[in-house]
């Protein structure tokens, strides 16, 4: 298996046996949205309004708090030093690394996300576009969360700086994201914003792997 | 192979660690680095493996092949790079197969490491995981080897382990450097002295 | 590449520093008085919007400082990432504060200029929101100077930050205009009028060049700063060095 | 400028506030100066 696949495998047992990140994160996303109707009360018409932005917000949020936990562990304990050395170029470790946060937390967190806005009374024939429209932007919200994983990989307070460097990045990607999820409301449908969050996305991995390796690099001196 | 530096030199924020080192280690040949503590040894090491730029001079591996320096050289650092959830073979077979594949097994021999094999490391002790991390110059081949004190938490056996590998990894053509507090591996064709802060 | 090798040199900056900025000075100051001047007497008030116009003078060139500034911590990150120069590291690290109070400086100009418009405070409209964003970037980019004790894998981050953050803008800028288009189709009325008629063109060039001036003077002055602060870190380094 | 315009308070508003963050930031670059200075002149002389 190349340096890669050997990564990213070795990555997804380690999310899978220390647990954590995806369990979190769901349980974060159900206490946002049991908040919700105590904030804004319980009426029908405005949760459900409002279910479809509320619930990126949710999926947002959930990802941004597994962000810290990306190069940590591996920053700590001398791994980040030897992959360096390694085979695989620096900048193809910190893909593989998205790679598997992606599979393990921002993929299911995507699919998982639009079920659970029933509770905010998300209308049923909304249900797929929203879920379709998270999928499609999990893939930019892991990479982007990434570059902000690389640069606090070292700081032991890193979560007040992640949400600083990871909110701004996140912005394209809500609003297109919403766009995409109410394509019944907007006159050209859904497909234009779902194909400009693939753009979004496809910049994304070109940008990650540079900047998240350069990050690292700092904190090899 | 021959590995040279000349005129180099490193800072380490803010602080000039050393200037104007050259040195030229062939093959089968075991430098030894000396110096007070804080010194720059490590940094001398991690500069080697690619790990800090240097400010000036420049360090090659003659013949120069496809493959970088770093990416020739085993650095054993202060930090063991082991995950506690994973057992002693996944780790060094995930680093064999990081490093460029060995056999992951063989690399567990010298150190008696094989019944440990299925174990999740968070059971091992401290020298026991000392002596998995010193596994890894077994799990890959490669030529150099970068040791930063690698007789901490070692007891007397593993020491003699130790340099009983090296020796056999010199004789086969590689080079070693290692930063030595006290007793050394064995006697140095060359010693590197590091003075303290300018 | 010699004489880039002499302007990184710190004393030499610091001389060329010492000797500009008197002549900065005097500029800023004329400058920003004859613009003052007629921003606030000689130009004429709106037809529509009466004299409220006049805060354009000081909302309008904030707003321009805070996107330039930005760029140039951007610009002087990559010289540093590529050409390894420490001064161009301070350059963006004294930079910052600046865009950033010119950056808040225009969400306040332009919130006090939204209430006789609009009738509130603040109104999620693209510019203002762009530039809530771009503030964003601005915290963020700080939060990382002052994470780290170290000044060197400090400033190794905050170029990467510097250098995602300008990428992000222009894709803020795209998708936050298309929201707004998305949920007010024809927004009521354009900030500062159809076409600007010369009158005030000249007072809003000559405050955006006062401004300009005034934050070249600063930002002299705190790189100056900057240098001195790392000569008194590398002394006391070595002085805890030789013991 | 005719000052009894309804709206004069803003304008005035607008362009006291300007003024007074960037005299603020013209101060602290001042002050941070002298202050580093000084530092400077007591840390390199013993220093040295």
């Amino acid at each position: 298996m190349s340096g890669f696949g050997s990564l990213l495998w070795r990555d997804l047992v380690l999310m899978f046996r220390q647990g954590g990140s995806l369990g979190a994160a769901v349980s974060f996303m159900l206490a946002f949205v049991v908040m919700i109707p105590l904030a804004i009360g319980p009426d029908q018409a405005t949760l459900s309004r409002l279910a479809p932005g509320l619930m990126w917000l949710a999926l947002l949020l959930a990802v941004l708090l597994t962000t810290e936990r990306m190069f940590q562990q591996d920053h700590e304990d001398g791994s980040l030093d030897l992959l360096a050395t390694g085979r695989l170029p620096l900048e193809l470790v910190c893909l593989a690394k998205a790679a598997a946060h992606w599979l393990s937390v921002s993929l299911p967190l995507s699919v998982v996300a639009a079920p659970v806005g029933i509770l905010l009374n998300l209308d049923t024939p909304r249900i797929l576009p929203v879920m379709l429209a998270m999928v499609t932007g999990s893939l930019a919200l892991s990479l982007l969360a990434s570059v902000a994983g690389a640069v606090t990989a070292g700081l032991r307070r890193g979560g007040l700086v992640v949400p600083l460097l990871v909110l701004p990045l996140y912005v394209p990607v809500l609003i297109f994201g919403i766009a995409a999820s109410t394509g019944d409301m907007n006159p050209s449908g859904a497909t234009p914003a779902l194909l400009v969050l693939m753009a979004i996305a496809l910049v994304s991995l070109v940008i990650q792997p540079w900047a998240a390796a350069a990050a690292l690099r700092a904190y090899f001196r | 192979m021959k590995l040279i530096g000349n005129a180099l030199s490193c800072e380490r924020n803010g602080r000039v660690v050393f200037s104007g080192l050259s040195f030229a280690v062939g093959a089968g040949e075991y430098a030894e680095l000396r110096g007070p503590n804080g010194s720059g040894k490590s940094s001398l090491l991690r500069l080697l493996a690619g790990l800090v730029p240097a400010m000036a001079g420049t360090v090659s591996a003659e013949p120069a092949g496809d493959l970088t320096l770093p990416q020739l050289s085993h650095y054993i650092g202060h930090h063991d790079a082991l995950k506690n959830v994973m057992t002693v073979r996944e780790n060094i077979r995930f680093w064999a197969q990081m490093l460029g594949g060995g056999e992951p097994a063989e690399a567990l021999h010298p150190f008696k490491m094989e019944r440990l094999a299925d174990d999740p490391v968070q059971l091992l002790s401290a020298g026991q995981r000392r002596r998995l991390s010193l596994s890894r110059l077994l799990a890959a081949g490669r030529p150099v080897w970068l040791l930063d004190e690698p007789m901490t938490a070692l007891d007397v056996e593993s020491q003699a382990t130790l340099s009983g590998i090296v020796d056999k990894h010199l004789a086969g053509g590689g080079i070693v450097l290692a930063a030595i507090h006290g007793e050394g591996l064995r006697r140095p064709d060359h010693i590197i002295t590091l003075k303290g802060a300018a | 590449m010699q004489t880039f090798e002499i302007l990184a040199n710190p004393n030499f900056f610091m001389r060329v520093a010492r000797a500009i900025l008197p002549w900065g000075w005097a500029a800023t100051v004329i400058t920003l008085g004859a613009g003052l001047y007629l921003a606030l007497f000689t130009s004429p008030a709106d037809y529509q919007q009466g004299e409220t116009v006049r805060i354009m003078y000081v909302h309008v060139p904030a707003a321009w400082m805070a996107l330039f500034i930005y760029v140039l911590m951007a610009v002087s990150s990559a010289v540093a990432l590529i050409f390894r120069h420490p001064l161009a590291d301070a350059a963006a690290k004294a930079a910052a504060p600046f865009g950033a109070a010119f950056c808040f400086l225009s969400l306040a100009t332009g919130s006090i200029w939204g209430k006789p418009m609009w009738g509130t405070w603040w109104v999620w409209d693209a510019r203002l929101t762009s530039m809530f964003v771009l503030m964003l970037l601005y915290l963020g980019y700080m939060a990382v100077w002052r994470a780290f004790d170290d000044p060197h894998r400090a400033a190794g981050l905050a170029r990467v930050v510097a250098l995602v953050g300008v990428i992000n803008i222009p894709i803020v800028k795209f998708s936050v205009d298309w929201w707004n288009t998305l949920h007010q189709p024809a927004s009521v009325v354009k900030m500062s009028g159809p076409a600007i008629d010369p009158a005030m063109l000249w007072p809003l060039l000559l405050m955006a060049l006062g401004y300009t001036l005034l934050f070249i003077c600063l930002h002299l002055m705190a790189i100056g700063n900057e240098i001195t602060a790392r000569k008194i870190r590398a002394a006391r380094l070595r002085a805890v060095g030789a013991h | 400028m005719d000052t009894t315009s309804p709206h004069f308070a803003y304008v005035l508003a607008s362009y006291v506030l300007s003024g007074a963050v960037l005299l603020g930031l013209l101060l602290w670059t001042v002050v941070r100066k002298r202050n580093l200075d000084a530092e400077a002149r007591r840390v390199l002389k013993s220093g040295e």
